[in-house]
């Protein structure tokens, strides 16, 4: 946990909408965890005025620029372009200054080796399950199931596989994978009675309806949420979700950015519809 | 950055509030620093003035529904609800923390009713490491049909001189920018007894998601801070200090060591750093080390010579 | 934006305030837009919903000594003084200039005791060009020791209800967003017969100089202007748009269409554009283009449909 | 008078802090006058929130990037870095979108052409005078007193130079020329006793001093003044200075931006300390 003033390594397109950006970023390798975000500043002055919360796609070393120097470390992020940050964002440039701060929030818990792992990303949501998936492999099954509105949507499957991960795509209009929701593949999936622990990323209604599908076979669920912030360090309560057992009388709210991003499904009050929130007040400007 | 030689004196930085005694005169405001364990891995909080913590209140406190937050043009909207563990999980967890440190911790509070206030206020008496309380006087008062203490001055009076019973630590009390005449509501509470003021709380303020036609905020109307409200924040220090005789606070949009600066030269003895601490967690770090280059660079001796220094 | 095809039917823009229909709801906003002319080369003047003019007083008046203007975060302060030609000057030199367009022209003005708002109104009342008359309360009563009109209900209620005495046309008050409750003052001006009101005028700030240790204003204080403010004008408006039964039209920091949105969602009918004309001088232009293409793309056909739209 | 959303062309450090920016501008060589400005603003988004004025400092026309298409039509300013806006601009590149309302404001009168001409420019204050050299030049003997503090303030001389104009140049420090002030270099220059006008832009300091100067000897003068400016048309009125005559009962305030910024010295209230402004309020943020 620190704040790096350092800069873009690159920055390209590999979707339409979708930028990977790799950023210096000494000692992520060693202290990221799968499923951690940071708090990234598009740049050293205003706008915008607050940071804004990333997934840790992957970390890494490259060679550094002169053979007397010890490698560069950096991380990946992912982002898709949805507003006045990320419109900043998209036009950054090698050696362009940023901030990073970070690595924030708790990750994933890998569980028992013994079972299967399913990773089920929707659109942007695939980012945190990345490394996850480089840590799952060493010991259990891994599958994917990748899912997105049009094939624009459907982003780095070609990595998971790499790392061994079967993938198995859909998207709603069919124009890659199968057509149809990826929880509709969950489902089948689930079928198969295997014990399988769930892992999953995206908007909230394909996080809602995993969260379904998983309490039906009692299948144990890790969610990865966003919401709005501020700190990203607890400070500002600005983030909070509802956690299990919320009532008026006796409330119950976890800081996002600190008990989360990554929540065992059982934390959190699935009936509350205001755990939409971030994903519902995008656009403020 | 200056480069310091051996030799140069470094300027004094030592300002005093009601008594209390601050290595400089830089602190976080209320709610932007959590409980100050928040930011302990990311600054020294010895380096601070004083430690202000999040608002605490009588029992604990669930706050309001989300979105909570939304970014305005270079400034903020929350409306947390002010979201606390209550005094008695402050206490007995986070007290402890702070009391590793060698600086003064300024517990920020609340109630709905006059009642809570002075109740609350009796509680923190007790407590031995706390240096001072600052009392926010933004809520609504519950007995009143909902109107905020703070914006009007009788109401501002009675809460300030029930708390004051209660204490006798140094009370700081912090006014709200939303009333017509801040002079009025400065001077009640210095009448009531209050050793400072501290200001501003946030401006009241609202967006609205075009596209939904709904309030960005759940609760449809937040307090607006950051850099925008500077302006309106050092015009109000500015009168307050005027009529008063009581140390002043300065808040509002501080980022830099020139904003604080503003602050101190319109009067101000100390300020607080908010919505920037979210910005950059060196923030305070980065002003205090500006502002003694400041300092250097102009030939000040000492950061007193700065404040109320102003010339109209 | 949108390409247009030729079928598509564009969306009725035009709206009403107090008997004056207006082709759509964006105006510039007083004191930002000369007396029209100076912007004549930049925009076509028959593309606005109105014109409004440069406050104007009794006698022609010189203003404030400089600088007279600074910019802030997001924003600028001004203390201009209220510099006008005087009424005479603007019925002789400025309104044959305005009266060959085909746009309805608001003029704006004010007054330092209730009977010079009267006799200017009066003047006003004859010229046949005068579409309506916008009347700016944010002025010092020197009768009552400089207090600013619009701060107080009763003097709100007085000086209005003289104006409303020596008119027929369409008139609407424009309230400054610093008091305690807008909808106090809102309720005065609807009482004393104001036809519509308008809002906000600047925010009250102040900016220093840190070297020079002096204000930044040669009149210390200025008025708040520009994006920084919106929030807090789009929740003045709110209130306001809740508080009174006349048409509000929504001022503050408006740049874009999608600022202009928030105003009209929470219940203005008509909009003004200030500091952003002087950051771009074709801002209504655009923000005039942006907004038929935000309802075309909403599939909304008249923009009242939009207007006191907000769901809570 | 017009609003170009355009492009920077070029923008290069000519000596420390002053950089020369060529900006794509459409119809400048026919319609700018010596003396004239522009408001430009810095990049298409906040900050900053206003547009800055700068003198224009040539116009002209460069190759098309394809033959087959027209010369492009560019101007030049040269700006001192001292604020936020001059931070930002020292940043740009080609290609950087930016726009540019202008020409605006009076410039300068010629005067008759059987007299000499004496142009005095005081560091960036310079700037005005090059365009209107180049016309005077035609007709009259032209002579540049350019003055700066150390030799760093003292740009583009050579250019006045290949125009046929003679320059003397004064620092304070003497790091560059003469030793000492350029209203010294002056009132050597008015002691030859030839008919003359003189043409002043510079610090106020400066400003004022060749106004004493040459109200002494009765010598016209012409000055380019700066102040704050919100609008740069006349429509916010924060620009003003005073006339002459100017009196509390009798106010005259002229707007720098409409009536100037070149203003002949007797329209002028020398007396007034708060035609300082602009210059000493610089800074604000
Ligand atoms: C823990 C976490 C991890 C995330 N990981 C990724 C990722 O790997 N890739 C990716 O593309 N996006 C990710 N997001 C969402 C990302 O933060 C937003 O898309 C981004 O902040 C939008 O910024 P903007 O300025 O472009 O949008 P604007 O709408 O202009 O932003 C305005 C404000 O709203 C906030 N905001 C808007 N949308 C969201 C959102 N969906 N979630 C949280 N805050 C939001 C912004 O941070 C900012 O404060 C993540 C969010 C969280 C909380
Ligand atoms: C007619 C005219 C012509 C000018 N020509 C030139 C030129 O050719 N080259 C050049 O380097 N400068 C010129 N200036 C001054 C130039 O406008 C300022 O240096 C510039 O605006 C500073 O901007 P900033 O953001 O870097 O400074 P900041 O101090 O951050 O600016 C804050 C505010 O103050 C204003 N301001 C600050 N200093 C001045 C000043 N001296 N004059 C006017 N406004 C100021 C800015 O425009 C802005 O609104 C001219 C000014 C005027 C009025
Ligand atoms: C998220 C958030 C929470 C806050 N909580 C409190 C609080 O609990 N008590 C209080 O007195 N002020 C609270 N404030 C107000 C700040 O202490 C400060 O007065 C205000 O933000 C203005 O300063 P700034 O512009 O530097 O942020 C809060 C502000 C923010 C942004
Ligand atoms: C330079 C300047 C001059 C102004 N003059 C007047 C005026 O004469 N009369 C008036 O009612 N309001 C005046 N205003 C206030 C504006 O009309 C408007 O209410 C305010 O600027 C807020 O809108 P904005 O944020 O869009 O600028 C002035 C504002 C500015 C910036
Ligand atoms: S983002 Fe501030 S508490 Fe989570
Ligand atoms: S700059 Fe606005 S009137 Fe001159």
């Amino acid at each position: 946990m620190k704040n790096h003033k350092t800069i873009v390594l690159s920055n390209q397109e590999i979707s339409p909408g979708y930028y990977r950006m790799r950023i210096l970023a000494p000692d992520y390798n060693k202290h990221a965890q799968p499923g951690q975000f940071v708090m990234f500043r598009v740049q050293r002055a205003l706008p915008p005025l607050l940071r804004r919360p990333f997934g840790i796609f992957r970390a890494g070393f490259m060679p550094a620029d002169c053979d007397s120097m010890p490698p560069k470390e950096f991380i990946e992020i992912i982002y898709k372009v949805v507003g006045s940050g990320t419109e900043i964002m998209q036009r950054l440039h090698y050696g362009d200054p940023v901030e990073l701060l970070g690595p924030l929030g708790r990750g994933f818990e890998y569980g028992a080796s013994d079972e299967e792992k399913i990773l089920v990303g929707g659109g942007i949501g695939l980012v945190p399950l990345y490394m996850l998936a480089e840590k799952l492999v060493e010991k259990s099954k891994v599958r994917l199931l990748m899912g997105g509105r049009t094939r624009d949507d459907i982003i780095t499957v070609t990595e998971f596989e790499r790392l061994g991960v079967e993938t198995y795509v859909s998207t709603e209009d069919g124009s890659l994978g199968e057509a149809g929701l990826v929880t509709q593949v969950l489902e089948s999936k689930l079928r198969e009675n295997n014990k399988v622990t769930v892992f999953a990323c995206g908007p909230m209604p394909m996080i809602e309806a995993v969260q379904k599908i998983c309490k039906r076979s009692a299948t144990p669920l890790q969610v990865s949420l966003e919401a709005l912030m501020a700190c990203g360090v607890g400070a500002c309560l600005g983030c909070v979700v509802k956690g299990s057992g919320h009532t008026d009388a006796q409330p119950s709210y976890l800081c996002t950015c600190k008990v989360g991003p990554v929540f065992q499904s059982d934390q959190l009050d699935w009936g509350a519809s205001e755990n939409r929130g971030a994903d519902s007040c995008g656009g403020c400007r | 950055m200056i480069k310091r030689k051996e030799k140069i004196i470094r300027p004094k930085m030592a300002v005093e509030i009601a008594g209390i005694k601050l290595r400089n005169p830089i602190m976080p405001a209320s709610g932007t620093f959590g409980y100050g364990e928040e930011y302990a891995p990311y600054l020294d909080l010895n380096s601070l003035g004083a430690i202000v913590t999040k608002g605490l209140s009588l029992k604990p406190k669930a706050g309001n529904s989300t979105p909570r937050i939304c970014e305005t043009v270079s400034g903020m909207l929350n409306a947390i609800g002010l979201q606390n563990v209550g005094v008695d999980v402050f206490i007995k967890h986070k007290m402890p923390f702070l009391e590793q440190f060698d600086t003064p911790v300024i517990v920020n509070f609340f109630g709905n009713t006059p009642e809570e206030y002075a109740e609350l206020t009796g509680r923190l008496d007790d407590i031995p490491g706390v240096a001072a309380l600052e009392m926010n006087i933004s809520c609504p008062n519950v007995k009143h049909g909902g109107i905020v203490f703070g914006i009007d001055p009788q109401a501002v009076f009675a809460v300030v001189s029930q708390v004051r019973k209660k204490t006798t630590k140094p009370l700081i009390v912090k006014l709200t920018p939303n009333v017509t005449d801040i002079q009025v509501t400065a001077k009640a509470a210095e009448e009531a007894g209050a050793d400072a003021l501290s200001l501003i709380n946030t401006l009241t303020g609202m967006a609205v998601d075009v596209k939904t036609r709904r309030p960005r905020l759940a609760n449809t109307i937040g307090g607006l801070s950051g850099p925008a409200i500077r302006p309106i924040a050092v015009r109000l220090v500015h009168q307050v200090v005027q009529a008063v005789n009581i140390p002043v606070i300065g808040i509002g949009g501080i980022s830099r060591a020139l904003d604080a600066l503003e602050f101190l030269i319109v009067g101000a003895t100390a300020v607080q750093v908010g919505t920037a601490n979210f910005v950059d967690p060196n923030a305070m770090t980065t002003i205090l080390q500006e502002l003694e280059d400041f300092c250097l660079a102009e030939g000040i001796e000492d950061i007193n010579e700065l404040i109320g220094s102003l010339e109209i």
